[in-house]
């Protein structure tokens, strides 16, 4: 095991050097940190402005910037975080990487289509630098409501071509997955030996794929309008404004589980391995990941019970709505059972993901009140939504995607990062966040729209406890990241299983060699059995 | 008129019954939690057990939240029936939201712009509509909001109960001047209503 | 592990997943149709009948013919007669070439009619007649769109065939781009009595 | 995962029987769009479109001789489009 080379130093194609080697590598594991370089990227400036956008509202009135200027910072925030950020983020990064590993297979099935969806992503991430400077930054918010949005002069048109080619970059992706999944699997793993995280990633990529061409249809609709100006959604030639939030929210509800899937998937791999124990219920989890996947594309409409909409279909969504509460629920109580009579080491990985845990389920529970018909009028559209959004993308996506970057971080480099360091920035970040958006939760509920640049008097104090405590998670994320790149320097070289994880991608070295295995990988009947594990520890101690 | 429920209170019950619930749930979650880290902390317990599930509580697990979601659906839904379902006799009001303002039509005619006046007592329609993006009309006090869309008339009810000002704002995002599209609801006695009606637009 | 054999069966599921994106990609405008046309089926009925049928069957006819051709293209392939495969190919693009040539005109036609997105004509018609015609120049057009690519794929598939890179036990680009080129067929197929035929 | 590929050879016959079923649909259908059948009519145009496409499908596009997965996941993806479009009546035709 000890003179294998690891595909950091290895290209993929032995003829090429230096940066080529990696914009031109096909190997996921390249693609998959190129996808972190940028992803991180992306993720810094959208908190950058999102924290903008706090201090701007720590006081009544014009502080940092003026109407104008805050429409389009939350309209960039929004679409960068979505778009280039949470879609991407787990899915590109750990999907890429860990995979093909996971499955036993030395890669993706189209290694070059992969490629060519980072190259879209790059692509649509310059488009959307391109918007701010073509008539003015976009200014409508990431959901592009008509009509406002075809009549609106600022740049809309290529803010909306960006996402497109995003959405196409991540169908793409999608499409790998499945192809991957289905036709390199390793012989000896069926389908109830897969891992939690390749589940995940697998409802995940069947949802991408159906979905996401509603959006790049509806988005091509408005860039149509703009252009042609054919008035489907013009009530004044017979056009239904509605129709366009169906449409959009077609795909963009689904986006949450494109968005959330993953996020658990990650979850279910770290709770067993630190509790040393067998997940609960991994059928129940698998069964709860697809049920998600097919009832969670079923609710669309439940962004839309003001808007006009018919009764009739205010309460079917809004039954289907608590239907998918339940799928989910039943993961919160399997996570937290695994550790049940475990034997749990605390680590930030561990730490983040029960984080996660509580953060995901103040924002599941918050969505109940979204999700009754009566108790949504009143908080729709307020910073009750953005608060209780914030807490499933951000206290679940997110802190799901930190975890992942702390467990897999010596899979990925080799290299350890400082613990102590982690568990500060990990603290920070929690508080932070509970201080940011438990106001907003507030703030909501007394009635705070969102969108505002400036508010009733009644509201600053809220708001402005809101943005020290953004300031505070922002100083936990950088310290976060700060502590991760430190490792790539100093940390003290990791083992090939640093963790005692039984998952596939624990058993090559760290980090992995550029055909992954360096032996026939040998799958288990159950992929959470830790005896092995057990036993070898029982024996190291012995010695 | 006395037989006219106030639906504030419906959703508000509503309100209190879901919040109250996830409460409990998430204190338990989090509190199950913490024990376990502790209890079953490696230095603690160095020996897992092999536990992969237990059907029974699985199947628990997934009805006792079933139950509780549908209950919270039914209380959802009927404090939502009291928003749509206008008290006959209701005093209409024409609402149209345009750039950057509201402007109200009583039955006389008589026009304001970001100013409701309504009696007391009596149940309030207003028919809303919007000359030109999407808005929405939202009244905090009363837990109401529609979306203002153009080409289309929705609707809120509401029953002043309660003599005073209430702030009311647009919550869709129409631009610029989103932020600044409020207007203010004064809730007046019968007969001073009757009487500001009569007064001509200053 | 590390040297793959080439695996026919997952290419072309990867093929499948991206017609299924397509299929949804044009589900979208089939929303819309549906929609509209439950609202305005009159105004639709009515201004379908100013759509010429005889250039839409024509149309539809070209279309099947050349899916027939590409089908029995890789049946040649597979057996072995390439100087027929060769002819069935150029067919199919020959047919695709000329549905395109029939569109020209038939867009032509409206344009000068004074019937095109965002005409004054339409913008002063009755409700819903606009609509009807956003929506076929729409979906017709992003279906000409797809013509055209599928008529790029089917000359690469041509190229390969002529330099021997498709024979009987590699044919994968040409079955793809034939399976590319039935969707489009498969689209038109909905696409001619939705906006032709409703009567 | 069993692999389906013993290729499957359509005849010429058999391909161009199907055109010739495909292009009598077509006469058939244009036939059917001169009667008057009311509400019907849309439906019926929507019938013989899908029998002509599943012609095109199972043929054409070889899917008669696939594998299970591939006929699962085209019927599902149909399904879904069907649901979405069915799901947006319920606010359409009840507003």
């Amino acid at each position: 095991m000890t003179d294998v080379q690891s595909y950091l130093e290895t290209p993929s194609s032995p003829n090429l050097k230096g940066i080529r080697a990696w914009l031109l590598t096909t190997d996921h594991k390249r693609i998959g940190i190129l996808y972190m370089i940028s992803i991180l990227f992306w993720f810094c400036i959208a908190v950058t402005l999102g924290l903008l956008l706090r201090t701007e509202l720590m006081a009544e009135g014009k502080t940092l910037m003026g109407s104008e200027t805050y429409n389009a910072v939350f309209t960039l925030h929004g679409v960068i975080m979505v778009f280039l950020f949470i879609i991407p983020g787990i899915p590109a990064i750990f999907g890429n990487f860990l995979l093909p590993i996971q499955i036993g297979s030395d890669d993706v099935f189209f290694p070059r289509l992969n490629l060519l969806s980072w190259y879209l992503y790059i692509f649509g991430g310059i488009l959307a630098v391109v918007s701010l400077f073509s008539g003015g930054p976009p200014d409508t918010g990431w959901t592009f409501y008509v009509p406002f949005s075809i009549q609106t002069e600022s740049g809309v048109t290529f803010t909306v071509l960006a996402a497109f080619i995003l959405g196409m970059s991540s169908m793409l992706t999608g499409i790998n997955f499945i192809t991957t999944i289905h036709r390199l699997r390793i012989k000896t793993m069926g389908w109830m030996q897969m891992p939690l995280f390749t589940w995940s990633l697998y409802a995940t990529a069947w949802v991408q794929l159906l979905a996401t061409p509603i959006l790049s249809i509806t988005l091509l609709l408005i860039v149509a309008e703009r252009i042609f100006g054919i008035g489907l959604f013009d009530p004044g030639r017979g056009g239904d404004p509605i129709l366009y939030q169906h449409l959009f929210w077609m795909y963009s509800h689904p986006a949450v589980y494109i968005m959330i899937l993953p996020a658990m998937g990650v979850v279910s791999e770290i709770m067993p391995v630190f509790s040393r124990k067998a997940i609960f219920g991994y059928k129940a989890i698998v069964s709860s990941t697809l049920a998600i996947a097919i009832a969670g594309s079923l609710v669309w409409a439940h962004h839309m019970f003001t808007s006009g909409m018919s009764d009739t279909a205010v309460f079917v969504f809004s039954l289907l709505t608590f239907v998918v509460a339940i799928p989910s629920a039943i993961k919160v109580f399997s996570w937290v059972s695994t550790m049940y009579k475990g034997s749990i080491l605390m680590t930030p990985p561990l730490f983040f993901a029960l984080c996660f845990i509580y953060l995901f389920s103040v924002g599941g529970l918050t969505g109940l009140v979204l999700g009754a018909a009566g108790t949504n009028i009143h908080v729709h559209d307020t910073h009750f939504v953005v608060g209780h959004f914030h807490f499933v993308m951000f206290g679940g996506a997110g802190f799901a995607f930190f975890a992942a970057l702390h467990f897999w971080w010596p899979k990925m480099f080799g290299r350890m990062y400082n613990f102590r360091n982690a568990y500060r920035a990990a603290i920070l970040i929690t508080i932070g966040f509970i201080l940011h958006y438990i106001p907003m939760l507030i703030l909501g509920l007394q009635g705070m729209p969102r969108r505002y640049y400036n508010y009733l008097p009644r509201f600053e104090a809220g708001n402005f406890f809101a943005g020290i405590g953004g300031f505070i998670m922002v100083t936990g994320i950088m310290l976060m990241l700060v502590n991760l790149v430190q490792g790539l320097r100093k940390g003290a070289p990791a083992v090939g299983n640093p963790w005692g994880g039984t998952t596939l991608e624990w058993s090559v070295p760290s980090p992995p060699p550029l055909h992954n295995f360096v032996d026939q990988p040998s799958v288990k009947s159950y992929p959470y059995d830790f005896t092995d594990i057990i036993q070898q520890q029982a024996g190291s101690k012995q010695v | 008129m006395n037989e006219v429920i106030n639906p504030v209170h419906g959703v508000d019950q509503a309100f209190l019954y879901i919040l109250g619930f996830s409460v409990v749930l998430l204190l338990g979650i989090t509190i199950t939690m913490i024990v376990f880290v502790f209890t079953y902390s490696r230095s603690r317990n160095p020996e897992p057990s092999d536990i992969r599930g237990n059907w029974k509580l699985e199947v628990l697990w997934t009805v006792i939240p079933s139950v509780i979601a549908l209950s919270m659906f039914y209380y959802g839904w009927s404090s939502y029936t009291g928003l749509r379902n206008v008290p006959a006799g209701a005093l209409e009001i024409e609402v149209t939201g345009q750039m950057y303002s509201w402007i109200f039509l009583y039955p006389n005619d008589k026009e304001t712009e970001n100013e409701l006046v309504v009696p007391l007592g009596k149940p309030i329609k207003l028919n809303i509509t919007s000359s030109d993006v999407l808005h929405s009309l939202f009244i905090p006090a009363y837990r109401i909001k529609v979306d203002a869309v153009p080409g289309m008339k929705t609707y809120a009810w509401f029953l002043p109960d309660k003599p005073g000002l209430y702030s009311m704002q647009c919550a869709e995002f129409c631009g610029v001047g989103h932020a600044d599209m409020t207007a203010t609801l004064r809730a007046v006695t019968v007969s001073e209503y009757e009487e500001w009606l009569k007064l001509e637009e200053e | 592990m590390n040297s793959r054999t080439p695996d026919k069966a997952g290419v072309k599921l990867g093929m499948w997943l991206f017609l299924y994106t397509e299929i949804m990609l044009f589900g979208g405008l089939f929303i819309l149709y549906a929609v509209y046309y439950s609202k305005y089926t009159g105004v639709f009925i009515e201004a379908g009948k100013s759509l010429d049928i005889t250039i839409g069957a024509l149309n539809t006819v070209i279309l099947l013919v050349s899916s027939f051709t590409v089908a029995s293209a890789i049946t040649a392939v597979q057996k072995k007669a390439q100087r027929s495969a060769i002819t069935l190919v150029g067919i199919s693009m020959v047919f695709g070439v000329l549905f395109l040539v029939n569109k020209y005109f038939e867009w032509g036609h409206k344009f000068e009619a004074g019937i095109y997105p965002g005409s004054p004509d339409l913008s002063d018609a009755e409700a819903g007649k606009s609509l009807f015609f956003g929506l076929y120049y729409l979906i017709t057009g992003l279906h000409g769109i797809h013509i055209i690519i599928g008529l790029i794929l089917l000359s690469i598939s041509l190229y390969f065939i002529t330099t021997k890179r498709i024979h009987a036990t590699r044919f994968a680009v040409l079955e793809n781009s034939g399976l590319y080129w039935h969707l489009v067929d498969l689209i038109w197929v909905f696409i001619f009595p939705l906006f032709y035929l409703i009567l | 995962m069993e692999s389906s590929s013993h290729e499957h050879i359509i005849s010429y016959a058999k391909l161009f029987g199907v055109l010739c079923s495909l292009l009598s649909f077509t006469a058939i259908t244009i036939g059917v769009s001169r009667m008057d059948l009311g509400a019907l009519n849309i439906w019926v145009a929507i019938l013989i479109a899908a029998c002509k496409a599943s012609f095109i499908l199972l043929f054409f596009m070889h899917l008669h001789y696939e594998t299970r997965l591939l006929k699962i996941t085209f019927v599902g993806t149909i399904g879904c489009l069907a649901i979405l479009i069915g799901f947006v009546f319920w606010d359409i035709s009840f507003r």
